[in-house]
């Protein structure tokens, strides 16, 4: 119904429930309607790419943790990928595999958490999010265990990963991974033909495959929208042209598909970790490389496929300590910016859901 | 990693010899008085005396007496005035007002408790176990806490409109339970209107709400009060329906009759009318604001709704009301349709009103299991459930209810004849209706095949995608 | 005969529904009109108990407390802030004088006329316990046109009210 | 000082006396309110004090007749009208507020001193 009054503006974070951190919509409703979103950006903004300037290649590898804090492994390798392409470190086959599994791992958690809190803005008061938890839980216990932290892991190294695992890592990442096959059954019992989060989710924030390209958007939401295309087969980093594995993808773009391919790429995810194990090679793990590495003047760019798409590092050297200049491609970022095509016209909760379907984590999008 | 971390697999392990002896000594005191208890109940010992636990009305009616006597002593100047039972009133309805009023305080103070540790044993975590035993005293350290928070008032709010809706909402909230039928006679209000009392003591609850949401002057607060309004109208006619085939088949807006009728028949309500019991059930879900329904307070969506900007014990009294009312919805699924506090010839022995409260927190049980189980829906889609499903299939369903209750007038077969081909129509016409409805109106679940991803082997860009599309 | 309570009742009643509805009138703020008003339909349904009405006093706060003022209060948020007030209009005074004319005229005949009332016994002895059924039996026994038609109203106003408020189809 | 409570009993005028009042109070908003919605909710109190009326003479009153074996709902007859009274006054709401509503869409005011065109 509409009156001729003044828009009717809400004012959606950056404290709410549902931002995934501290991030604001300024959203002009109709009624239930959304008439236009405004995405105000920047409140966790902690100039990570200006300070990397200041610090050595080895110094910079925490503060990929704290970009995307659910996913430290995945930006961990990223960075150190760019960094060993610009100084040009060979890595041992044994790190190869190791990142892989760790990086696999870190898909797996973060995909937890991803589609936790999904169905948490769907309404599920919660539960969903403490069944996921406590996969990831175990996760980060290995990540615990390995290198000393759950959260930020600081793990990988230019040339190579910190530690090896120690003995008693195995028996429980075979263990983890003999299990998550069946958990994922769960909560696809639990979730998948859950006639609400069917309703909720079908057809809400649909993003077809074109828009997707255009948008550049990339990671799961990009398959999700049919889009074969996933980097780790595209442009094969690490030893991940030696598994196999498949890219699930969806059929529509909207967000039941982007929930469940989350969920089937964590299915892969242990295809891939259970390959890599059986074959792990025996070796050093790391390349000793000098503290203060010097890199020849020249500019890198590695990418990974993180947990939230391609995860992009920028490195250019000018021959001192430092990076020159450092950026990073955050797909978080990327993928948000679509949001507003997604969310306009839909109504408040669709535009809710369709937010945390992208997955998004601020820490990343301010950097 | 070791089963230490790991918080799914920790148990309390009773190692403590003291322990185990007190906790043996307490089994053997319950067995005990349990074997006792059941002695002096099967021995007749207790038959038609006041002490009787299991009829807490006779209690009452013997004091009534007790209280007349007192009456008829008292001068005659007096009792013209106020006539001749004045005593025995006001003894009557403070007892019992007292009584509703200690019973719904304690449930609320248990009720915060059960719920979380529900909640935290469903989300496979623990729920509150810190303060006190087994986290018993947390609703106290919770109230404490609120009571001490500061309580704010929004910039701009109504100040009036502002302080009055918590009270307005807890009102209804009590005033509901007076019709609870307890036990035979353990009715404090027990009004042959009584079933219409209930739908418009609930009513009032909705305008309580707007204004609490209008007065905070808060953008969420006011979509959250425009919500629950709308949800509120909207399945508050369901539920009439729900109410108004019971009332059709019992011939009582009686509580007291009803729960009667269905001990007479030997039957559940329920069973009879599979439909009533679902709309009825669902529908109060809307109206307490509880998943699947609680869209007026949807916390991903619009915080808390209308009491976003409340605090302190102001929030308090809506978190206790909205507890309070969800067993009082388990209190009336029971005594509508679970027969109240009959259980098959059990009531003889064991208290009626034990066996009426078992049930009722076994409905409140359902809610919490619903909340800790399934998402939320959209506004549009519960709107369009209300007014597309549930109204014209509870139409229907009360129209062959009234057809029933007609020809049961006319036909003379014994009860349980009866009573089988009603329930049968009634269930074999619910299964057909709800098909039929949802065909009708282009629900096929059966057509619309729910795609899982597909797998791909290849890399590929648009392309690809408009392959794999059309494949 | 009536208990003391009932007729402490019915004072208290009395004075709560006409305090209330002097302050719909008073009441400056339009939507704290509306609470007056629900207040006075509440005491009203009160003094519908006192007359053994109970069906009518749980249908007037099923209605009057639960339906009509959440109508009212919907149709105040539609309106702009501007004429949120309870303000007068040019015909306040003689609004006024009319309405407290007829309340005196009212007032006066129910005190003067000699009403063709039930004596006391007949009063104690005629039941209203059991309202529901008889108003039932009649509304579909004598009155039952009346009841079809009332049903036809409603619909009627249902569909009107829908129609009225649509939004145009562009 | 009344000596008993049969003094204090109520009567029809008491009755009639608050519906009176409420009437007249009814009129007094319905008529000098210049919010279209405050006009409805005088008629609105109007038709309750008619209501009190109504159950005031069921109750009281001789003219309907005493229930009967035949006729038992006799004396309710004021209950009977009470329920219609409520019908139309519920369908009289719903059609006044909507139209309100129009009016302000149409005309941005519930005025009513500015509503007098007769014409969109």
């Amino acid at each position: 119904m509409t009156t001729a009054n003044e828009p009717y503006v809400l004012n959606i974070g950056p404290q709410h429930p549902s931002t995934h951190g501290v991030f604001r919509l300024r959203v002009v409703m109709d009624g239930e309607r959304i008439q236009d979103i405004d995405m105000v950006i920047g409140y966790l903004h902690r100039s990570m790419e200006k300070l990397a300037e200041e610090r050595t290649y080895t110094q910079n590898i925490p503060f990929t943790d704290r970009t995307d804090y659910l996913a430290a492994m995945s930006n961990n390798l990223g960075y150190c990928l760019a960094a060993e392409r610009l100084a040009g470190v060979e890595v041992p086959e044994r790190a190869s595999y190791l990142r892989v599994i760790f990086a696999e791992l870190q898909r797996i958690a973060s995909h937890s958490m991803g589609n936790g809190t999904f169905i948490n803005d769907a309404g599920a008061w919660s539960t969903p999010l403490m069944y996921m938890f406590r996969e990831r839980e175990k996760i980060l216990d290995l990540f615990e265990m390995t290198c000393g932290a759950r959260l930020t892991t600081n793990y990988m190294r230019i040339g190579g990963v910190a530690f090896d695992p120690p003995n008693e890592f195995y028996p429980a990442v075979n263990a983890l991974i003999d299990e998550l096959p069946d958990r994922i059954d769960e909560y696809t019992e639990l979730l998948v033909d859950n006639e609400i989060l069917l309703a909720r989710t079908r057809n809400v924030g649909v993003l077809s495959a074109a828009d997707a390209i255009n948008g550049s958007i990339t990671g799961p939401m990009l398959r999700a929208s049919g889009v074969p295309w996933d980097l780790r087969k595209a442009e094969p980093y690490c030893s991940y042209d030696r598994f196999d594995f498949d890219i699930p993808v969806g059929h529509v773009g909207d967000c039941y598909d982007r929930f469940m391919v989350r969920l089937e790429e964590m299915r892969q995810s242990v295809r891939i970790i259970r390959q890599a194990l059986e074959d792990l090679p025996s070796g050093p793990h790391k390349t000793e490389i000098p503290l203060a590495l010097r890199p020849e003047p020249g500019e890198a760019y590695a990418r990974v496929e993180g947990p939230r798409g391609e995860l992009g590092f920028y490195v250019v050297s000018d021959g001192g300590p430092a990076p020159y200049r450092f950026h990073i491609r955050a797909p978080s970022l990327i993928n948000l910016s679509l949001l507003r095509q997604m969310a306009v016209g839909a109504s408040l909760p669709d535009a809710i859901v369709t937010l945390g379907s992208t997955d998004i984590v601020v820490g990343e999008i301010d950097r | 990693m070791s089963a230490a971390l790991d918080p799914i697999r920790v148990r309390v392990r009773v190692t403590s010899p003291r322990l185990a002896v007190t906790l043996g000594i307490v089994l053997v005191l319950f067995g005990a008085a349990s074997i006792g208890i059941a002695y002096v109940v099967v021995s007749g010992m207790l038959d038609g005396h006041w002490y009787d636990f299991r009829d807490l009305g006779l209690g009452m009616a013997h004091l009534r007496e007790w209280l007349n006597e007192v009456n008829a002593g008292q001068p005659a100047a007096l009792s013209a005035f106020l006539g001749d039972q004045w005593i025995s009133y006001i003894t009557g309805a403070l007892l019992g007002a007292t009584g509703i009023l200690t019973f719904f305080g304690l449930l609320l103070l248990i009720l915060v408790w059960v719920e979380r540790r529900l909640i935290g044993r469903i989300q496979v975590r623990k729920g509150p176990n810190r303060v006190g035993p087994f986290g018993l005293l947390q609703p106290v350290a919770d109230a404490l806490k609120l009571i001490q928070k500061e309580v704010l008032i929004p910039i701009g709010a109504d100040r009036f409109m502002f302080y009055l809706p918590p009270v307005l909402v807890f009102i209804p909230g009590l005033l509901v339970w007076a019709v609870v039928p307890w036990a035979p006679n353990m009715n404090y209000l027990d009004t042959n209107v009584g079933v219409i009392y209930l739908i418009a003591i609930s009513s009032t609850a909705t305008l309580a709400i707007f204004m609490a949401g209008w007065a905070s002057n808060n953008h969420y607060a006011l979509l959250g009060a425009m919500r629950t309004v709308a949800m509120m109208i909207s399945y508050e006619i369901p539920l009439s329906l729900a109410l108004l085939m019971v009332v059709l088949m019992t011939g009582s807006m009686q509580l007291s009759t009803i729960v009667q009728w269905q001990v007479d028949h030997h039957v559940w309500l329920g069973m009879l009318m599979p439909l009533a019991l679902f709309t009825f059930f669902f529908s109060s879900t809307a109206e307490l604001n509880r998943t699947p329904n609680d869209i007026a307070e949807a916390e991903s969506e619009i915080v808390a709704g209308f009491h976003t900007e409340y605090s302190g014990m102001k929030f308090g009294l809506f978190y206790a009301v909205e507890l309070g009312n969800a067993v009082a919805v388990g209190a009336f699924v029971a005594a509508f349709f679970l027969g109240g506090w009959s259980l098959f010839g059990l009531e003889t022995w064991i208290p009626p009103y034990l066996i009426f409260a078992a049930k009722a927190f076994g409905g409140y049980f359902v809610l919490v299991w619903l909340r800790g189980t399934l998402p939320r829906f959209r506004l549009d889609q519960l709107m369009s459930f209300a007014w597309k499903y549930l109204i014209p299939i509870s139409l229907l369903q009360v129209l062959l209810v009234a057809i029933e209750v007609t020809a049961m007038r006319y036909m003379h077969f014994p009860d349980f004849v009866e009573l089988s081909l009603v329930g049968a129509a009634n269930l074999a016409f619910t299964i057909f209706i709800v098909r039929a409805w949802a065909t009708f109106l282009g629900y096929r679940p059966e057509r619309e095949q729910v795609l899982k991803p597909t797998m791909a082997k290849q890399m590929g860009g648009l392309r690809a995608a408009e392959e794999m599309r059309t494949r | 005969m009536d208990s003391i309570g009932v007729i402490i009742g019915f004072y208290a009643l009395a004075g709560l529904t006409v305090g209330a509805a002097l302050l719909v009138f008073l009441v400056r703020n339009l939507l704290h009109a509306v609470l007056a008003l629900v207040l006075a339909f509440l005491g009203m349904s009160g003094l519908f108990i006192t007359l053994s009405a109970d069906f009518i006093a749980m249908a007037q706060i099923l209605i009057y407390a639960g339906a009509i003022p959440v109508l009212l209060v919907f149709a105040v948020m539609l309106t702009p802030h501007a004429s949120r007030d309870n303000a007068n209009s040019l015909f306040a005074p003689g609004g006024l004088l009319i309405g407290l004319g007829f309340a005196a005229l009212f007032v006066f005949v129910a005190m003067a006329t000699v009403w063709p009332v039930l004596d006391v016994e007949t009063l104690h002895v005629q039941s209203f316990a059991g309202t529901v059924r008889t108003i039932g039996a009649a509304l579909l026994g004598d009155y039952l046109l009346a009841f079809e038609l009332a049903s036809v109203l409603l619909l009627a106003a249902f569909v009107g009210a829908v129609a009225l408020v649509r939004e145009d189809e562009a | 000082m009344p000596s008993s409570a049969q003094d204090l009993a109520l009567t029809l005028p008491h009755y009639l006396v608050v519906s009176g009042m409420i009437f007249g109070i009814g009129i007094a908003v319905a008529l000098s309110k210049r919010n279209a919605i405050a006009v409805l909710m005088g008629i609105e109190l109007m038709l309750n004090a008619v209501n009190l009326a109504f159950l005031a003479f069921s109750r009281f009153g001789s003219s309907f007749g005493i229930a009967s074996e035949g006729n038992p709902a006799a004396p309710l007859a004021g209950h009977v009208f009470v329920v219609f009274i409520l019908t139309v006054a519920a369908a009289e709401a719903a059609v006044a507020l909507a139209m309100a509503v129009l009016v302000y869409r149409r005309r941005e005011t519930v005025d009513l001193d500015r509503i007098n065109l007769m014409r969109w």
